[in-house]
């Protein structure tokens, strides 16, 4: 509540500032179409006009509310034209490869913290890996997992997880070294296993970190999500959405998917930040 | 029923309705086929999924599919439902390009992914250098869309009779506010959407025997769209998953792509084949193929079978 | 089978070595052997895979074809590499990191713009590249400027949220003592504040390096002049080069990761007294 | 039995009257200072003893500005803590160094001596100073995670003598130091003190050192933070150490130890 | 001035022999302990007393395992420390208090008992009891950061008793704690010795403490850190508190002070 009023300030500037410049790139074109239909035009004329052009430069924003708002909800929600099934479609491949990339995120962090070869190998190629453009890739994947009869939802959930495992890795190993010489110390003189300290060293301070790396790869994930469905032909998905706007030149649709995402991926990652602020309220850190 | 898949090379729409008709009007079942179409899209190389088993037929460009048997893909076109090409150059009327002559100094926008080709064709026999250099076009990718046309960042732009160029005229251009080069009017048109497989395929007398009661279900198919194109569009319309097509556009598609199948019962022209590979071989410097290779790459087995 | 054979056992040994290294005392040596050993297995395995199982070329080429492919094609890999990485990446990565850096005192300046600011700016964040990166194009052209622009947007949050988090990570006792002395705004952020932000900086700088190197190559694929590695790689699959593709893959790893290990190495330097860096 | 204090006329540099202050907690207040009353004057040296968790530390930074108090009010050299702390009035060692971990400990001394603006020269001249003051000459490019528990707290306090404040607030300074060395710095601090003038406020649990140094003697006893006693010391200015076994000096102590216990459950 | 041991015939509990052990700094290496050699009995109490910075947490921690010597032997309980370690035969209090910030006061005492499997109807009778012995009963549910320091301190010492290990290494654990509080520590501590037979090795500045508590007084000298003297007390080992006026404790402190006074530089 006490973030509304600055939030909504800076909202207010953004949207101004974009109406302002919808005017400024949207222009041109007005300018042109009048000039080919031999049309003097005014400048409150010319302002509106940029405001509701079909395939604007930049739409505005009331455009891109008009559209989230008919395709939500004056949309059934299963008809393939409701955006809220593309989100679906996307947020479930998402959230699979989220699960499946911390886990996978986690487990690297553990045996790098723990096993020496480990720590000494992976890490460069887990850093590697990650300057490899996915988008690059991905077509790849999807069409070996789909030669080894993998299709669906699987292989965006690991473009998903390729994407996301990283931060949570990165995260993990600097929160899972986050104890204290002398908390180590500690654990030592009681003669702790390395499950014991892991458990109840390690893992509690490890959490501020795990909370901030999971909302990177949640963000990351949806990206991997989205990026995963360009080449599976398009079906549905947000990503599907994108790739028609973008061929037909679409930008009012293209703005309203970018934005379905944005919500989406700010959605989660506030579900992520409640799940955080209550752990670290019962562990007594917050 | 036999199950088949084909990947094609584009999106959902009229550009493939002859497949979505024949699987809707059930030409597909008499055979007793069970045909999966898949979608493409920018990312999708139909070749890599053929050659990964993602699929067993395929729809493909003639020019980028020699240019993936050069590269060491063992395809073979085995119908060509497309006689002609619907390829063409689209310029604003207000850069003062008229005719080829005035190209040089230009910018000239084309998708890549295999679709430059032709162009490069073109412009070296027109012996124009495509670097930007003094004398010479400069070439641009552009993606997808005429956007680039319409915000000026290109002069001229790849388009296809049946799509883009509609994209542009709903923008609001006139067609008097375009000039535009068809590439089989400048004698360099390359054969378009055909349908290939992998050698391995046509050695397995079973998949040689599905593929001909595919193709000849499909020909079918082409065939009832050409005469039906209001109703191959609604079929079109109902399998596009994404729900981003307008049915306008679907069915103005559909009545320019029957003017391209219609000269085709099927089977591939050899004199087609032998004109799109000499239009590849004389490009320029840098070729994308370096040999014809005849024979090899085409063959009539099945459509001989399926159309008799 | 031959070659599967090798394969396995080129597995077993490296496995091996790498134990027995690890359980050397840690040195300069040993710390560099172990990931180039890894890395050397993964290799030898992969050549074995593709041979061994008669894996098509126009799937996944060849280690060995890679690399003639990146020697016989070094000056266009160079060219690219010049206009993706030099133009592209690094100069967005440093106006990014730079506009993030400022953004974040001014917003950490300000609690009224952290407040409002900082919740939009996660959500902007979250507009994946993929739908942002085709309207810089249409914004800033086809050139390297769009991909700078997309390599700003992708940085950008990352460092403002990390530096954000580190001008806050004092102890109350470290800002107790600044207060005492009457230390001012600016004193105190050049000499707590800054000093203590370091380690988050650093994270932020580090994961941006990654970020930016895919961005710029990404970006390309939504708009490029003929050159550049984005460029080459979507344009090569469809040619069906992949050998080609991967020799663009190859420089972007060895590229990203000479990147982020010399942002590791300043943060070593920089940040020798964080008891994660003492070891 | 909280007592009125004897109202002094001259320049009072630390007054509270009627201070209070809680603190909110998830279960429930804690009164960590209840109606503190009291008065410093100039040069005055003023121990604050008391049981742990009495309020001392939470007193010491009621002056120094670092905590707002519930109820009452502090006037610090005449003005409100705060226009103190901005005037520079004070050096304050903390309960715990706090060394700034990036900063050799040269550079941690050096610290309040560049905000303050000395010049190259002098910050040199004083670092040197302090550092043999606290005899850690030799010890000035090591960083802090390299010194003992005592050599770290040693630094932390010739951080706060190394500019010229004309109060010094100390949190138990001494507290992780042999009695060697701290008999050695009481000297020392008794000699600074004596040159200089200050006015010092300090915290110990040590009831001879509270004696020896102090002019007044503050006890306190907790829950909620009291002050039960004040003693000002009949001793002269003029201390050798010994001074610890005259009978004056005993009595002192000995009447400390009772206000003390009394603040104790316990015999 | 090394003087040699007298040799124990006893079961020795911790022994060390020729220990010596070198920290590898940025400039130049540091002598934390040289030549070092000692011998521990059985249900001894051993204080280890000297100037800051001679070495004594780090020879505890030697004897914990928790820093290995450069050169030198060590046995507890006549195996290695890992050993001993691994056995749980210590309980260990630090220095500074380290209790982890997202556990409460008793969440903090309970976790060595869940790491030893104790169930848990043991772990609350125990926490309940080491709670009330250090006068922390109340303070289950708050956590550190609502503790004043020395409540913080007797927290973690109470988290090292609440476990039954037959040795216990102290470092400084009463530094923060006034007299009185220390007192009634020190009389707990003592009962607990004699009730449980117990080896105690108690680092603390104190020398009245030091003598009051212990059978046998270590005095170290720093850098580098050796022992200078061993005192065996002759003091009985029933102690009530006035025992420190009588004239053996006295001189015992003075022979201690003498040794430390030694190590120092200065008078
Ligand atoms: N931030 C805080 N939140 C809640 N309670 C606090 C806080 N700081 C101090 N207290 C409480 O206030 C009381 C007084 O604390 P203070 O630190 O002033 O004690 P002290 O006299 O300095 O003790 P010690 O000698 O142990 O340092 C204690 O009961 C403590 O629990
Ligand atoms: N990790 C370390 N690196 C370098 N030097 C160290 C390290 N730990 C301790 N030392 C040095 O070793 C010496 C002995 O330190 P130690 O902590 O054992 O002293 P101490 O006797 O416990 O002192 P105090 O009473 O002040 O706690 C000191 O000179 C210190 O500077
Ligand atoms: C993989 C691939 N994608 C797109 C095209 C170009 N193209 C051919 S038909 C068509 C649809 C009509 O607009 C487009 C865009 C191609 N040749 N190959
Ligand atoms: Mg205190
Ligand atoms: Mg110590």
């Amino acid at each position: 509540m006490r973030n509304l009023i600055p939030v909504l300030t800076v909202v207010a500037v953004i949207v101004a500032i974009w109406y302002a410049a919808a005017v400024w790139l949207n222009a041109q074109w007005v300018l042109d179409t009048a000039a080919r239909q031999d049309r003097e035009i005014g400048t409150s004329e010319l302002v509106l006009e940029t405001w509701s052009q079909d395939k604007p430069r930049l739409p505005a924003p009331h455009q891109v509310v008009t559209e989230l708002w008919e395709t939500t909800v004056e949309k059934n929600i299963t008809s393939k034209r409701s955006l809220v099934y593309h989100a679906w479609v996307t947020l479930s491949a998402t959230l699979a490869g989220f699960a499946m990339g911390t886990a996978l995120g986690v487990a690297l962090a553990v045996g790098i913290v723990y096993v020496r070869v480990m720590d000494m190998s992976v890490m460069p190629w887990v850093i590697a890996s990650q300057t490899i453009p996915i988008l690059a890739i991905a077509p790849m994947i999807i069409v070996v997992l789909n030669a080894m009869g993998l299709s669906g939802l699987l292989p965006k959930a690991m473009i998903s997880m390729y994407l996301s495992f990283f931060p949570v890795v990165v995260g993990m190993v600097k929160g899972l070294r986050a104890p204290s010489r002398m908390q180590l110390d500690q654990m030592r003189t009681w003669n702790a296993t390395q499950g014991q300290e892991f458990l109840r060293l390690r893992l509690p301070s490890s959490m501020p970190y795990l909370f901030a790396s999971l909302k990177i790869a949640m963000a990351a994930s949806l990206v991997g999500a989205i990026v995963g469905e360009l080449p599976t032909g398009a079906v549905a998905g947000l990503g599907a959405r994108l790739l028609a706007g973008s061929y037909y030149g679409q930008t009012i649709q293209i703005w309203s998917a970018l934005f379905m995402a944005a919500i989406v991926a700010a959605a989660m990652v506030g579900l992520i930040g409640l799940v955080q602020r209550l752990t670290l309220k019962r562990m007594g850190m917050a | 029923a036999d199950e088949l898949s084909l990947q094609l090379k584009w999106v959902t729409q009229a550009q493939f309705a002859g497949y979505y008709v024949a699987a809707d009007k059930g030409f597909y079942e008499e055979e007793d086929l069970d045909v999966t179409i898949k979608p493409g899209g920018p990312d999708i190389a139909p070749v890599q999924v053929l050659l990964g088993g993602g699929a067993d037929v395929m729809v493909d460009w003639l020019p980028s599919a020699l240019a993936a048997r050069e590269n060491g893909a063992p395809i073979v076109n085995i119908a060509q439902p497309f006689k002609s090409s619907g390829l063409m150059l689209t310029c604003l009327k207000e850069h003062g390009i008229e005719s080829p002559e005035d190209f040089p100094g230009h910018t000239l926008g084309t998708w890549f992914f295999g679709n430059e080709l032709p162009l490069y064709s073109w412009m070296s026999k027109l012996g124009y250098a495509t670097d930007g250099s003094e004398g010479g076009v400069t070439i641009q990718k552009i993606n997808f869309n005429v956007d680039p046309l319409l915000q000026k960042q290109v002069e001229c732009a790849t388009t296809m009779t049946y799509n883009e160029y509609w994209q542009v005229i709903d923008a609001g251009l006139t067609p008097e506010d375009l000039v535009v080069f068809k590439y089989e009017d400048e004698g360099i048109s390359t054969l378009e959407d055909g349908l290939y497989t992998t050698e391995a395929n046509l050695e397995d007398p079973e998949m040689v025997d599905k593929l001909t009661r595919f193709v000849r279900a499909s020909m079918k198919g082409w065939k009832y769209a050409e005469e039906n194109p209001d109703e191959a569009a609604e079929i079109v319309l109902e399998n596009d998953a994404t729900g981003a097509q307008t049915e306008v556009h679907q069915k103005r598609m559909m009545g320019e792509i029957a003017k391209l199948t219609s000269g085709s019962n099927g089977a591939l022209d050899p004199a087609d084949f032998e004109r799109t590979v000499d239009v590849l071989l004389s490009a320029g410097a840098d070729p994308v193929i370096t040999e014809n290779p005849g024979e090899a790459a085409w063959t009539h087995a099945i459509t001989d079978e399926a159309l008799q | 089978m031959m070659w599967i054979l090798l394969g396995l056992l080129a597995w077993i040994a490296g496995s091996a070595l790498n134990v027995w290294l690890a359980r050397r005392p840690r040195s300069r040596a040993t710390s560099l052997a172990v990931p180039v050993v890894f890395g050397v297995t993964i290799i030898v395995v992969w050549e074995a895979a593709v041979r061994g199982f008669g894996i098509s070329p126009v799937l996944l080429p060849a280690p060995s074809v890679i690399a003639a492919r990146m020697a016989s094609s070094g000056s266009v890999l160079w060219e690219d590499f010049v206009q993706t990485v030099v133009k592209g990446a690094l100069t967005g990565y440093v106006m990014g990191c730079l506009a993030a850096f400022v953004t974040a005192i001014v917003v950490d300046r300000f609690d009224f713009l952290r407040r409002g600011l900082l919740p939009v700016g996660n959500f902007v964040a979250a507009l994946p590249i993929i739908g942002t990166a085709p309207i810089l194009v249409m914004w800033f052209g086809f050139d390297w400027q769009s991909k700078a622009a997309v390599v700003v947007i992708m940085v950008f949050f990352p460092m403002l949220v990390n530096t954000v988090e580190g001008l806050r990570d004092t102890s109350a006792m470290q800002r107790d003592l600044m207060r005492t002395y009457a230390a001012g705004y600016w004193t105190t952020l050049l000499k707590l504040r800054l000093p203590a932000a370091m380690p988050f900086i650093f994270n932020g700088l580090k994961i941006a390096t990654t970020l930016a190197l895919i961005g710029a190559i990404v970006a390309e694929f939504f708009g490029s002049p003929i050159r550049g590695m984005g460029f080459r790689i979507s344009t090569s699959v469809g040619l069906l080069q992949l050998d080609l593709v991967w020799a663009e893959i190859v420089v972007a790893a060895i590229a990203g990761s000479a990147f982020y290990g010399g942002m590791a190495l300043l943060e070593k330097a920089v940040t020798f007294w964080h008891p994660s860096q003492r070891g | 039995m909280t007592n009125a204090m004897p109202q002094q006329a001259e320049t009072s540099v630390i007054s509270a009257k009627a201070l209070n202050l809680t603190f909110q907690t998830n279960d429930g207040p804690v009164h960590a200072l209840r109606d503190v009353n009291l008065e410093v004057g100039k040069g005055d040296f003023v121990s604050f003893i008391g049981p742990s968790g009495c309020g001392k530390t939470t007193f010491l930074r009621v002056m120094a500005d670092l905590e707002q108090p519930t109820s009452g009010e502090v006037l610090v050299n005449g003005v409100s803590p705060e226009a103190a702390r901005k005037a520079r009035a004070y050096g304050y060692v903390f309960q715990a160094a706090g060394l700034y971990p990036w900063r050799s400990i040269g550079g941690n001394i050096r610290l309040p001596l560049e905000i303050m603006g000395y010049d190259k020269a002098a910050q040199a001249e004083r670092v040197r100073e302090v550092l043999e003051l606290v005899e850690l000459a030799g010890f000035e490019n090591k960083y802090p995670w390299q010194l003992s528990g005592g050599m770290q707290q040693r630094a932390s306090i010739a951080r706060a003598l190394a500019f010229e404040a004309d109060i010094l607030l100390m949190d138990e300074p001494f507290g992780a130091l042999d009695e060697i060395v701290r008999d050695h710095l009481n000297e020392q601090l008794l000699a600074l003190w004596a040159r200089t003038q200050k006015t010092i406020c300090f915290v110990t649990h040590s009831i001879p050192e509270a004696v020896y140094l102090s002019t007044k003697i503050v006890v306190m006893s907790p829950r909620p933070g009291r002050i039960t006693d004040v003693i000002e010391s009949p001793l002269p200015k003029e201390r050798p150490l010994d001074i610890r076994d005259t009978p004056e000096f005993l009595e002192i102590a000995h009447r400390v130890r009772e206000g003390l216990r009394a603040g104790h459950a316990y015999d």
